[in-house]
């Protein structure tokens, strides 16, 4: 209801109207997972959970350390772990903290119908604003990363806030303070950016030539940047997507679409509209009655005859 | 003079006051945003030091509970992090830590003392004189019966070795001190701790 | 830890092994990803499992569990062969140039003195030969073939690359080029860390194992400098504040030993204990060991200990054992030689070795009490659970006491920390429902047997009703008061020794341990912990996170004992003259009139270096000790002994397989299993997401880890047709796991002595109460020996089966 | 004008309920699709309690929107079967349009643009559903992949403009073609209508071609 006082959002699902823009003077935020520092502890996980009051139920091993098996609508966060053995033959386990990338051109949004039940702040973290969702699941088909969950319960999606109340208040999000070895950072997008490339070259001096930082363009950048000691090859890392977008099918239905047809079915109308006032209605006249009743009686005689 | 950790956070929390946001760096939007998200649920809430009861790093940690401390408040602690503070961790904890709170809370937290009979299927709850009058009966009559004065070489060795204790690794190191007292002055030796597990 | 959590970042390389840093101590691993990114330093990983510590690794290693000793030995050797050693500390800081007696040998893996029928040795012949004066002859030039340094050469020299290899399963190549990383830090401004924990203590030969990566560490000049030490990671957040306070059944607080039957008087006692410099000039600080005893016994006796009843000395008990440790504990329990245990916050039917064992030992006690916040399955030993804990209740007659007891969260204290940092924390709310402080409690305890000795009489109740207990609230004395008692009163007026003036006034709190007195007129409860609650205040609850040059030493923050000093053994960061090793990272130096720098200096303050005071002040040569004389039981020199439980011979002297001086009770040895029967190695260990058997009574952690497992590698996995996350049994020759298998790439075949050799991993923290699902636990696989020296249960290697099977049905 | 005395019924009371059924749940899903379609039309939602009602109460309308028009297929298939006078009317659009239908050949029951309007939505009707069950969040969410869904969501709007422009035509021609809504809603058109529009039906009906009970007296 109240983000309509803010001004500080620069998008706002399902709306038609601009967003304000006069305060544009904003730094924009990110969080950086520096995957060549994290030992996949899960600390991020279990601090998103006491933080946002999240319990999801208590699951099985299912044959790795990935607990719970999935993200869900009690899951904001994930480590996804992936055993890889390199060109050297070497051992890599990559592990990655998944959650929501907080896209510069938000998939969700795009995708969702319900006006302001996903915003967009002027320092880039995408929100979603639970009494307005409707849970139709449109941003779960919107989203290039498969993150929002919709709850069983309540009909809603969910999804990794950036610990939006924390960063209102001037404090990092939860996991980003939890984070034992730093690999996860935050800070202004510039900065985080600067320190990525300070990473890379890290890590290119030992060995990992391809090393690069994982912002893609393709969704206009990302606030969830990481940096991937293979970022030639995101997907290594428990199929982080290489070449992120929105899909075209969600482009088409949320782009060209919606348009043509609102267009499409007011011009049909029109057409009637106009047909009527051209050609007129198409009545019966007397003589059509006349006829009509004849063809009748006829038949009439004639069984009878 | 630098602000403390703690009138840090209570003056942020205060006001949301923008000269104080606006130090941050992510000031604007916070001010606005906060209508929008989830308000922040620590504005008020007592702060604590603490020490992480887990491992050896011994992270430094701040336990946030409801109520100032008057006198009709009872506090109850609703979230725990990392001190920032604390030249260690630096605010960060481990998945154990971040989830201390669950720990404080768990529902297997004991709460009343509880007594099973030999031979018996389940426990009962009974009253703290009832446990610790029959502990120290038991003690007693062990050692009395037990204790040894002299070894069969005459020397005095004032030991008690059928009664032992297993001594907690994360209790103060005042508890710790304290037991050790009581331990060797009933002449106690099978003594031990988790030093080595 | 002789240094800081923060002073890892200063290291050049960091070693890890015989520990899993960054699973069991993430929040102080940060500083080893910090001395990467800030120091370049390299992260060395040998574990034979490939950890989450290796994922972040710049060169992993994998190792056959229990040959550490080998891989070790196999880098000393390396090391003097390619002489990368640090020439002029070894020389001015080592033994290396002591001459070691003739009578001390090694033949066909024994020492010279070895008894066969107790299992132990005669250490006499492990010593120095001395002069007239008793002193230690030495050769300074090293040509002296008795000297340790060579005596050293000779015995590593059978660890060659291809025995190392051969042992321990890892291949050459990746061996040499750690042995390459070593061998980097031996320039005198580089340095080393050694992260060790479990990994290392939990073998029969877990004390040697460290000493043997001690021994490397002199060798490259890396104790006493930034970056550098030897630093056990320790366990539980106060268990460094229990062993400094000597709740061990050998120990008094602050490493003081608990008399033993041969020390009849107390003169008895001291004469063993006033170590005397072996060198000329030493410190030898034990010399101040009576000062610190009598100091006790004040505290403990007050008045009542005097000079006439020698301080109270036959209160204290003695002991005909050298040690009264659990494994011993419950081995007289299962004898029926043990009535009562008291069990406070510790959980001893999930933590110790060979669990059926462990119930059995408690179903024969007549009564046991737990103290602890939580529901443990120590307290519950006796209730079926189902094949994870099928006891027969009626057949148990012991009588169980569950105290609910205050957590951290709950009270004010203080914690000491792995860099022996006393940190004090604040209550933060009151505990649920009636449960009681552990003070509260035993205080309870004392007073109704105080009172039972009071008006009844019995066995010797003079300690029970002599022992001091002047607190302002007896029934729960407040923390403070026992922290201002640890720390240390005059009880007289105390004059300075050369002025004769009043230095410290009666009753005042203790500036420290230096000004104790062995003459009854200083009390101190942990001498080593004096100096942490003066007259200034509590030192404990310092806040101070100012850290000169960002060295790690924050040396305002809490504090540290001993006298605050944070980098032990720091006087050898600096050359023979004063001047640091790594100019870059000084510690302290000499000024010219003493020595300064951002720590307190660990030697005298104004001790000249041409004085030739060796910085290891404690020891009676006051050098680091490459030959430990006769400290070690099982030798003064680290040799590899297999595993109690292994699949091969030993290849160095099949005579002598594992460690001969263990101490190894008969029905524990009925117990092992051979690998026949049992042909793969386990080795147990923790899980990041979980502390012990706590944190599965915690929701998140259960919902982080929810389920027991055990590793398995793809290789064993196909061989036994064991599916990913399918249902397996893994049993041992003491019990048997049902659980899920993790089939994975990170554990890999080794090859040792020419044939592949697996090995398990078990998880450990599932038991039948909290949050998590049902497990069976690791202990109930887990052979029942310790270390020679510790007695550490070897939890980390020792023989199971594996078959695959189908899930239980419940 | 002079009020036939006679009237041929076109549409049976199972006739009508069943197409009323479809009509309503027709408009419904209509309202509740495009508030959830664009955010124009969100207001729509409101008509529906909110927007969580919607998109709750939508897909349940679209199943009784398919059984309602399995219905009508039962009933009116066999008369919207193509037949080759549908190509003589498609040729002779253009006089349909200007209403000279004396320029048009006689038309049978249904002429070929009431056929298309069926046949379209005996197709459309389908897609929606299937494509509708695919994005049913609630009890289908899990059982196909995401880019399935997108697909499903892409034809599911596309069938629903398709299916709601065929509808705006069909309306539009009942209005436009005098009478014919209350052939739906009394069932009755006159003999002259049935002359004008449906010629071809008139002389079958005379002729007995569909039993005896479809001409009646007026009510």
């Amino acid at each position: 209801m109240s983000d309509l006082q803010s001004q500080d959002y620069v998008r706002r699902s399902a709306s038609t109207m601009t967003p304000p823009s006069a305060r544009s003077h904003e730094d924009q935020v990110a969080k950086l997972i520096d995957v060549s520092r994290c030992i996949g502890c899960k600390a991020c996980q279990s601090a998103c959970m006491e933080w946002n009051n999240l319990r999801p139920e208590i699951g099985h091993f299912e044959g790795s350390y990935e607990n719970p098996a999935d993200l869900g609508p009690s899951v904001w966060t994930l480590m996804k772990f992936a055993e890889y053995e390199n060109e050297q033959g070497n051992l890599e386990w990559l592990i990655r903290k998944d959650g929501c990338m907080h896209c510069e051109d938000p998939g969700c949004l795009k995708a969702c119908p319900a006006p302001g039940a996903i915003v967009q702040y002027a320092n880039g973290i995408v929100d979603f604003i639970s009494d307005k969702c409707i849970g139709c699941g449109y941003c779960v088909k919107g989203c290039p990363f498969d993150i929002p969950r919709i709850n069983k319960k309540d009909h809603k999606s969910y999804k990794c806030t950036l610990c939006s109340d924390r960063v209102s208040v001037g404090l990092e999000p939860a996991c980003v303070k939890a984070c034992p070895t730093g690999a996860i950072m935050f800070g202004s997008k510039t900065d985080m950016k600067d320190w990525a490339g300070e990473r890379i070259e890290d890590l290119k001096s030992r060995g990992f030539d391809k090393a690069g930082l994982y912002d893609p363009q393709e969704v206009g950048g990302t606030h969830v940047m990481y940096v991937l000691h293979h970022a030639d090859k995101p997907s290594l890392y428990s199929g982080l997507p290489d070449k992120p977008q929105i899909s075209p099918v969600v482009m088409a239905w949320k782009g060209v679409i919606k348009p043509l047809a609102l267009i499409g079915i007011a011009l049909a109308a029109l057409s009637g509209f106009f047909h009527w006032v051209t050609a007129g209605p198409n009545e019966v006249t007397d003589e059509d009655e006349a006829q009509g009743e004849r063809v009748l009686r006829e038949a009439e005689s004639e069984k009878s005859s | 003079m630098p602000m403390t950790r703690r009138e840090f956070i209570k003056f942020t929390g205060l006001g949301l006051a923008a000269s104080s946001l606006g130090v941050l760096g992510f000031g604007a939007s916070g001010v606005a945003q906060a209508a929008a998200v989830r308000p922040f649920k620590l504005t008020r809430a007592t702060e604590t030091r603490n020490t992480c009861t887990y491992c050896s790093v011994a992270c430094g940690i701040l336990i946030y509970s409801m109520g100032d401390r008057a006198k009709n408040a009872r506090s109850n602690i609703i979230h725990i992090e990392g001190d920032p503070d604390h030249p260690v961790n630096r605010g960060t904890l481990c998945p154990k830590g971040s989830a201390l709170l669950d720990i404080v809370h768990a529902p297997t937290r004991l709460r009343t003392p509880r007594y099973r009979q030999p031979g018996g299927t389940e426990f009962k709850d009974v009253s703290w004189d009832f446990a610790l009058d029959r502990i120290a009966r038991l003690m007693k009559e062990d050692r009395d019966q037990h204790f040894m004065t002299k070894n069969t070489a005459g020397t005095t060795v004032n030991r008690w070795t059928s009664t032992g204790m297993l001594a907690a690794s994360a209790a103060s190191s005042e508890t710790a001190y304290l037991t050790w007292k009581v331990v060797r002055s009933l002449g106690m030796v099978v003594f031990d701790n988790q030093a080595r597990v | 830890m002789t240094n800081t959590w923060q002073d890892i970042k200063n290291a050049n390389v960091v070693l890890v092994m015989g520990g899993n840093a960054a699973e069991a101590h993430p929040c102080g691993f940060k500083w080893v990803i910090e001395a990467k990114i800030e120091n370049g330093a390299k992260l060395v990983v040998v574990d034979p499992r490939f950890t989450r510590t290796a994922s972040v690794a710049d060169y992993y290693a994998p190792i056959r569990p229990g040959t550490d000793i080998a891989f070790l030995s196999g880098v000393i050797r390396y090391l003097l062969e390619k002489d990368a050693i640090q020439h002029e500390y070894v020389r001015a800081y080592t033994n290396a140039g002591l001459i070691v007696k003739d009578g001390f040998t090694f033949q066909e893996g024994l020492f010279s003195g070895y008894n066969e029928e107790t299992h132990s040795y005669d250490r006499s012949s492990w010593d120095y030969e001395l002069d007239k004066d008793g002193f230690a002859k030495s050769d300074d030039t090293w040509q002296d073939p008795r000297c340790v340094i060579n005596l050293l050469k000779q015995h590593v020299s059978r660890y060659t690359p291809e025995m190392v290899s051969r042992i321990c399963g890892t291949p050459q190549d990746k061996f040499l080029h750690i042995c390459d990383l070593f061998a980097s830090t031996a320039a005198p401004d580089k340095a080393l860390t050694s992260l060790f924990a479990l990994g290392w203590t939990q073998h029969s030969v877990g004390a040697q194992n460290i000493r043997t990566m001690a021994m490397i560490q002199l060798l490259l000049g890396n104790i006493g400098v930034a970056g550098g030490g030897m630093n056990a990671l320790r366990g539980h957040s106060n268990i460094q504040g229990l062993t400094d306070i000597g709740l061990l059944s050998n120990q008094m607080p602050g490493y003081l030993n608990l008399p033993t039957d041969k020390e009849t008087s107390f003169d008895e006692y001291m004469k063993t204990k006033l170590f005397k410099p072996l060198r000329q000039g030493q410190t030898s600080y034990w010399q101040n060991y009576r000062k610190f005893v009598v100091s006790l016994q004040k505290a403990l006796y007050g008045d009542a200990a005097t000079q006439d009843n020698n301080w109270a000395y036959d209160w204290l008990p003695k002991l005909d054992v050298p040690l009264y440790d659990i494994i011993k504990a419950f081995e007289m329990m299962n004898n029926g030689q043990m009535n009562g245990y008291i069990c406070q916050g510790f959980n001893p039917q999930q933590a110790f070795p060979d669990r059926g064992k462990i119930r059995r030992g408690l179903s024969k006690l007549k009564f046991l009490v737990t103290m602890d916040p939580l529901d443990t399955e120590t307290s519950r030993f006796w209730q079926n659970f189902g094949p994870q804990n099928p006891a027969d209740s009626a057949q148990i007659q012991t009588e169980v006491f569950q105290l609910p007891t205050t957590c951290f969260a709950e009270e004010n204290g203080s914690l000491v920390n792995s860099a022996r940092w006393l940190q004090w924390h604040w209550k933060a709310a009151d505990a649920p429902g009636d449960a009681m402080s552990d003070i509260w409690i035993m205080s309870g305890i004392f007073h109704r047997l105080r009172e039972m000795y009071r008006k009844e009489g019995g066995a010797f109740p003079d300690p029970i009703l002599n022992v001091t207990w002047k607190y302002t609230d007896p029934i729960s004395p407040d923390p403070e008061e026992l922290a201002k008692e640890m720390n240390g009163r005059a009880l007289a007026d105390l004059t300075d020794a050369t002025t004769g003036a009043v230095a410290t006034k009666a009753g005042t709190l203790l500036d420290g341990f230096a000004q104790l007195r062995d003459d009854g007129t200083t009390a101190s409860g942990c001498w080593i912990f004096s100096g942490s609650f003066t007259e200034k205040g509590n030192q404990m609850a310092r806040r101070d996170a100012t850290d000169p040059r960002e060295q790690g030493i924050a040396p305002n923050w809490a504090w540290a004992w001993p006298a605050n000093r944070r980098i032990l053994y720091n006087r050898a960061s600096a050359d023979p003259d004063g001047k640091p090793w790594n100019p870059a990272k000084p510690i302290i130096s000499w000024n010219g009139s003493r020595w300064v720098g951002i720590d307190v200096p660990d030697y005298g303050p104004t001790v000249k270096p041409s004085d030739g005071v060796g910085p290891f002040i404690m020891n009676a040569e006051g050098m680091g000790r490459l030959f430990a004389r006769d400290l070690m039981v099982d030798g003064p020199f680290p040799e590899h002994y297999e595993p109690l439980e292994s699949p091969v011979e030993n290849v160095l002297h099949p005579k002598v397989r594992s460690n001969p001086a263990a101490r190894v009770f008969a029905d524990d040895r009925a117990a092992f299993g051979s690998p026949k029967d049992f042909p793969y190695v386990a080795t147990t260990y923790r899980l990041t997401e979980h502390f012990h058997y706590w944190t599965k009574h915690a929701l998140i952690n259960a919902i982080l880890q929810p389920e027991e497992f055990v590793e398995i590698g793809e290789v064993l996995a196909k061989e036994k047709g064991i599916d990913q996350g399918g249902w397996v049994k893994v049993s041992s020759k003491r019990g048997v796991v049902v659980c899920k298998a993790y089939v994975t790439k990170r554990i890999k075949p080794l090859t040792v002595d020419g044939k592949a050799t697996h090995v398990i991993g078990v998880p450990l923290h599932w038991g039948f109460t909290g949050q998590a699902r049902k497990g069976y636990g690791a202990n109930t696989l887990t052979p029942s020996v310790g270390d020679a020296n510790t007695q550490t249960p070897e939890f980390k290697a020792f023989l199971v089966n594996v078959e695959k099977t189908s899930a239980p049905t419940t | 004008m002079t009020r036939p005395k006679t009237v041929i019924i076109r549409y049976t009371a199972v006739n009508r309920i069943n197409h009323w059924i479809t009509a309503i749940c027709f408009v419904l899903l209509v309202l509740s699709g495009l508030s959830m379609f664009h955010p124009m039309l969100f207001f729509l939602s409101g008509l529906f309690g909110g927007g969580q009602r919607t998109r709750a109460v939508h897909p349940w309308i679209g199943v009784l929107l398919l059984i309602s028009y399995l219905g009508l297929i039962i009933q009116f298939w066999r008369e919207n079967l193509v037949h080759k006078d549908d190509i003589a009317w498609m040729k002779s659009i253009k006089y349909v349009a200007i209403n000279d239908e004396e320029h048009v050949p006689p038309v049978g029951r249904n002429n070929a643009g009431q056929k298309m309007v069926f046949w379209s939505m005996t197709l459309l009707i389908p897609v929606l559903f299937f494509s509708g069950l695919v994005i049913w969040e609630v009890y289908f969410g899990a059982a196909t992949s995401i880019p399935v869904q997108r697909v499903a969501v892409l034809i599911h709007s596309l069938a629903a403009i398709a299916a709601i422009i065929i509808w705006v035509i069909h309306v539009y021609a009942a209005i436009w073609i005098r009478d014919s809504v209350r052939g739906m809603t009394q069932g009755y058109v006159t003999p002259g209508w049935a002359w004008r529009h449906h010629r071809k039906w008139l002389k079958e009906l005379a002729a007995g071609e569909h039993g005896k009970p479809t001409i009646r007296n007026r009510p």
